[in-house]
């Protein structure tokens, strides 16, 4: 039992950082925020052609590098950190995971090579779905940038399809979302022909997807300490650095107990998919519970830290307050993954 | 202690109610139950001066200087009243509920007579002038300097945070007028016309995608030496009593703001079915509870109740700011991703449905007017008689 | 519309609490924590004798000074802050409530001169009681002071009753208390005579008995926070009185702003019950549930600012912490208070 | 990262699992289950050297000291086994956990070869006097001094919050050595036996009526030259790599500890029919998930994670501090006013079931070995790099 990364796993760890340190830039984001599609796309070939970045849950035989929830998590937290604006989550973790697990070889053969290299751009849908004679229909206003997928896998009543986006019975439409570097898209089927992924069912693919977004929370909230760090101690007020001043010490503090404890939950869940722990649902729910609303608290306390500048458009600290607020709502808020977690741990015939 | 209202505020009640009841149903049915601070700027100036022409602009103030003399008890019920008829928010909120009673207090009597009934008419709208890069939290850093150039103070410096300054035909600022001069000593409180050649005014954009705040800047800006309220040098007791206003009466109006913010919640959760979550019922009532013990709060505070009378007033900036947060996260609970969603609008525009703008302004509540951490300073100082921290010797 | 306390209220309060300030001490507390009756004789008798405080809410024509529920809850406040070992909310407040408006002539003419002199002593039951044919059965353990009382009112499905302590139907045990200084005793009646107070319901008792109990912990919090302002202002560590810390002063101050809105609550309920207004079931609940929870968080507060003395036996603070303790789960826990304030502002049939 | 065990593993838990089940089943069955801190102490002695006869007193310990040489995993294995297995709390916790490891470090060949198998035979159980009525937070105000007289120091001074003093045969102490020195300088740790004339321990009774705390009066109290452990006047180092130890791998043990504590909980809310209100279901989930991120925050910690394992170790103390606090509330909630009742005592006596207990005991967790506060301070400081606070020059 060793709980750290392996060696390839910290050489992951450090080459991401410094990849995404070097090329992503909030004005990047930002331009991504303007135009309305949450794409940063130099970012994204970037990912693809320099480091593989898009290929990492891929099977080598498929061009990619096969690697695992641990890397996985890993790639998250780096691009949460820069509040990146990638079809990351969506794409190359959980519709490249669905495909990957439950796709035929056709399936596979036929959108993997191109995920891998970046070129094809998927989203999901979780709720609101049905599916009758291989024809899925339904409504969901939350697709993460669903406006630039050319497919999307839904999800219906445990199964798990594949739908083109490029069919007169799929309607996607913009829409100004409060997070805007992954903005929310509308889309409504009637009657689309989807293809099923067999082999897998969704409750399979939300481990990995719960434990990506917590990790993508995990990045942004030690992004909050960190730019809030360096803020107190610059700022001066009554003579004094603020970051002197034990109400902001011991705010900072308590975002670093959060974090600690996030850093904690993530690679627990990680490392349960990896070896396909008894836990993997347990620590999946404790992660996207426990990151999420740690990272929501961390942006509210940069803005309360930074003071009327936090405030403003123009400092990024509204990003991650603004992502933090959607990756708590995505996929099942707090208090649901604790209900579920209370389901497996108080099994209802052990009941009074 | 009597929690009833008499036979004359009944009838009081009852022609505010009429008069806001035909003026939001009538000429001014399009701001009804407009909620955000900088939409329809012209209307909303048109509105006070509506409710100046008919005395409903300033009811607590005197009646010869437009108001009607409104007991604690009638402000409260025009509040009330003014809330559930739908009506917008006050362009001149900073003109009425602070500056005019600052005035009354430390006016002269020629002062009282040129500013009260411009602002009690809508013909002046107010904007505050007291935050600076520099100085923050620690208001006492201010920098701008004011100097007497003949019959006219000369003022240089930068404001900001200046609330709906875009706005306003004047702003009150505080300044430096003794030179070299340091913390709370040497300041003025001075009141300045903005549509001048020496004033430049640049909105900030907030999180909200809106620009109610803006910076200010001074150069060479220029108003007449006499409009300095209260004595030259002692513009720190003039801010701080304002300060103390801002805490004050002037909650009660934004308390029933606060009633149809936590109405909307309410009915969100009906409708989508969360006011059936346990969870979400804790957290609807425990805002219930909080808003009204801000009420009572208020009421013990301006009432005259004896008992810690101040420290009533000295926990309510924090309490509603913090209750205020706490309601945003609520909403955004209950409304789900929902909340997230606004109609699509043209590229580079940014605007939330209501409950999620609350989510977001909220996170200003818990800052400006003194951050909740000075306000625990200060409750801890004044309301606890602890000893200050140690003032550091950097310059900021 | 007025919010605060009338001339005759002020001077009650000021008598109120010169008088205890004068002779309630801990000592008295402690020796009747120890003896196992939670009854300081002495004090109890004072305050019958002296001041009259055992019938302030008994009419004037039962030897009462027939007060309302605010000069009662001036009383709770102050004998709160000395965490006085009284059985002055069961007996003065609950028992006397119930007997001086449910009673028929006769019964308040047998009990309330007596519970006016403070010669007799009641408690109540307000769980575990059912009555058939006048006889009322069940079990309490959560009687106040039982042990001290001579007839227990029992709440037996929303009708309250009065049961004598002295007869062979009636078994009332001893037991050792979280609280000490208003043990909770054994109840258990088997078919006991019970004479029914025909004139109200429980409904009606219980929001002047939440209220009582609010205050009494409105005046528990406050203690907490003046001892604790008291002790930091000495206790010198790091060169400085620990008072001048931002972690010490805020966590005072946080407390204030509890006790600020504890206070609004109780007199809220208070003149609500007094007004018979609208809002005195919806008042009541708030006060018990806000000022319990202030309560348990200021002495909480209290025990870790006062460091390891305030874990000791011989300091006080332990004595507010088990009280507020104590007060939380009386009559209904906060969330559950919260809960009928739910059902009051969310009707059932306006819900989806 | 591997989250499974290795077959050695496998069989070592097999080996530990064996012999605790057979141990506590058997001759030390009194003991199985019991968590009071001061209740038994001569069975829980007899139960340290039975420990040690059979190797499994401190498992972590090369084998010449009486340990097993085991790995973290493996010390982790053993921990989960003693708690499931109904171990009862170690009376020889200080020594065991605490000083030998210090031991291990700083101490000379000498030292280790007289000390450590004493600790593990369970034949020196030990105390830890750190703490001064002046000295509490601010650990370095300590005025307790020591100085050589020949061949032995001759200490003076007064120690409170000394845990266990009074089943102790040895404490380490911190002394000033170096006389008018002040602050971290001229302290040193030394190695005193307390069953001498010097010596008397006072037991302070606590809220929750056991006395596991007492003062420890040192009037001339003396030992041997040699039991000093690191230099002369070097004693704040050692005693700060002890807190450190505290805040390390001394808490797999404890967290089995909370483990069986989350679990009463758990069965009680299922006795009583709380486990299906959604409101407790919430905070039962939340400390499951807060006790999982404790172990694997301990793991991290330990693990040598490169990724911020210091910041791993330094919010750990705070982290189950305030989680048991939790877990007292919860458990309160749970029980509602059952967990107000104890069986009836003799008069005078006080004892509260075991979960009321947690509730009373977990509000010393968030003071000893350094407040909630003084962590705070410590994370920012030494975790995140901001400046220390300015300190005083008051005398305490």
């Amino acid at each position: 039992m060793r709980f750290a990364f392996s060696e390839d796993q910290a050489a992951i760890h450090d080459a991401v950082d410094s990849f995404l340190t070097s090329i992503s830039t909030s004005g990047g984001t930002r331009l991504a925020m303007d135009d309305g599609t949450g794409l940063d796309r130099p970012l994204w070939h970037a990912m693809a052609s320099e480091l593989g970045l898009t290929g990492t849950i891929i099977p080598e035989s498929f061009g990619g590098s096969e690697l695992g929830a641990v890397e996985t998590a890993i790639i998250c937290e780096a691009l949460g950190y820069q509040v990146a604006a990638v079809p990351w989550l969506a794409s190359a973790v959980i519709a490249t995971h669905a495909i990957a697990r439950g796709g035929s070889d056709a399936q596979r053969s036929e959108w993997l090579p191109r995920l891998a290299e970046g070129n094809a751009i998927l989203s999901f849908a979780d709720k609101g779905f049905s599916c009758q004679n291989g024809l899925v229909s339904g409504t969901s206003r939350f697709v993460p940038q669903g406006c630039s997928a050319e497919a999307i896998i839904v999800h219906a009543d445990n199964r798990v399809y594949l739908v083109s986006t490029d069919t007169e019975y799929c309607l996607m439409s913009p829409q100004t979302s409060l997070d805007q570097t992954r903005p929310l898209a509308k889309l409504t089927l009637d009657h689309a022909k989807a293809e099923l992924l067999a082999a897998v069912g969704w409750d399979e693919i939300e481990p990995l997807a719960w434990t990506a977004i917590a990790a993508d929370a995990l990045g942004g909230a030690q992004a909050c300490l960190d730019q809030s760090v360096a803020y107190v101690g610059e700022r001066v007020q009554f003579g004094r650095v603020i970051g002197s001043f034990q109400a902001v010490k011991h705010k900072l503090a308590d975002m670093l107990i959060g974090l600690e404890q996030a850093r904690s939950a993530v690679y627990w869940a990680a490392g349960e998919i990896d070896s396909d722990g008894d836990d993997a649902r347990l620590a999946s729910h404790a992660a996207k519970s426990f990151a999420c609303e740690t990272y929501a608290e961390c942006a509210g306390h940069a803005i309360q830290l930074l003071g009327g500048i936090g405030f403003t458009w123009e400092h990024d600290a509204h990003l991650y307050f603004k992502r933090a607020r959607a990756n708590l709502s995505m996929m099942g808020a707090p208090s649901w993954h604790r209900e579920q977690i209370a389901k497996l741990i108080l099994p209802e015939d052990l009941c009074a | 202690m009597r929690l009833t209202y008499t036979e004359s505020e009944r009838a009081f009640r009852a022609e505010a109610a009429d008069w806001l009841q035909s003026a939001l149903s009538g000429e001014f049915s399009d701001l009804r139950g407009l909620t955000n601070r900088v939409s329809a700027p012209k209307r909303r100036l048109e509105w006070e001066q509506h409710l100046g022409q008919a005395r409903w602009s300033v009811v607590g103030w005197p009646a010869k200087f437009g108001g009607r003399d409104a007991t604690l008890s009638e402000r409260l019920i025009f509040a009330e009243e003014y809330a559930a008829a739908g009506g917008p928010p006050r362009l001149n909120h900073l003109g009425v509920e602070l500056l005019g009673p600052t005035i009354l207090t430390y006016g002269t009597d020629a002062q009282k007579s040129v500013f009260l009934p411009a602002i009690s008419a809508g013909e002046a709208i107010w904007c505050q002038g007291y935050s600076e890069p520099s100085a923050g939290s620690d208001l006492s850093a201010i920098r701008t300097s004011a100097q007497l150039h003949g019959d006219q103070w000369s003022i240089n410096g930068q404001k900001v945070w200046t609330s709906l300054a875009q706005f306003s035909d004047w702003a009150f600022i505080l300044a430096r007028t003794t030179p070299k001069s340091v913390g709370r000593d040497g300041l003025s409180f001075l009141l300045v016309p903005l549509d001048q050649p020496g004033v430049s005014i640049r909105p900030i954009r907030q999180i909200t995608g809106d620009a109610e705040f803006n910076e200010l800047f001074l150069d060479d800006a220029r108003t007449a030496a006499d409009n300095v309220l209260g004595k030259v040098g002692g513009g720190w007791e003039v801010a701080m009593s304002l300060l103390g206003i801002e805490r004050g009466v002037s909650t009660l109006g934004q308390q029933m703001t606060f009633r149809n913010e936590l109405d909307a919640v309410m009915a969100a959760a009906r409708r989508n079915g969360t006011a059936k979550d346990p969870l979400i019922r804790q957290r609807l009532a425990q805002s219930e509870i909080g808003l009204r013990l801000m009420r009572f709060g208020a009421l013990r505070m301006l009432g005259g109740a004896s008992d810690n009378q101040t420290n009533a007033a000295i926990t309510y900036k924090i309490q509603w700011a913090s209750w205020r947060r706490s309601l945003g996260e609520l909403a955004m609970d209950v409304l789900g991703q929902e909340a997230e969603i606004a109609p699509a609008l043209p590229a580079g525009e940014y605007a939330m449905p209501m409950l999620t703008e609350l989510f977001l302004s909220a996170r200003a509540d818990t800052i400006y007017g003194g951050t909740n951490q000075i306000q625990r300073n200060l409750i801890a100082e004044r309301g606890l008689g602890l000893p200050r921290e140690p003032r550091g010797d950097l310059k900021g």
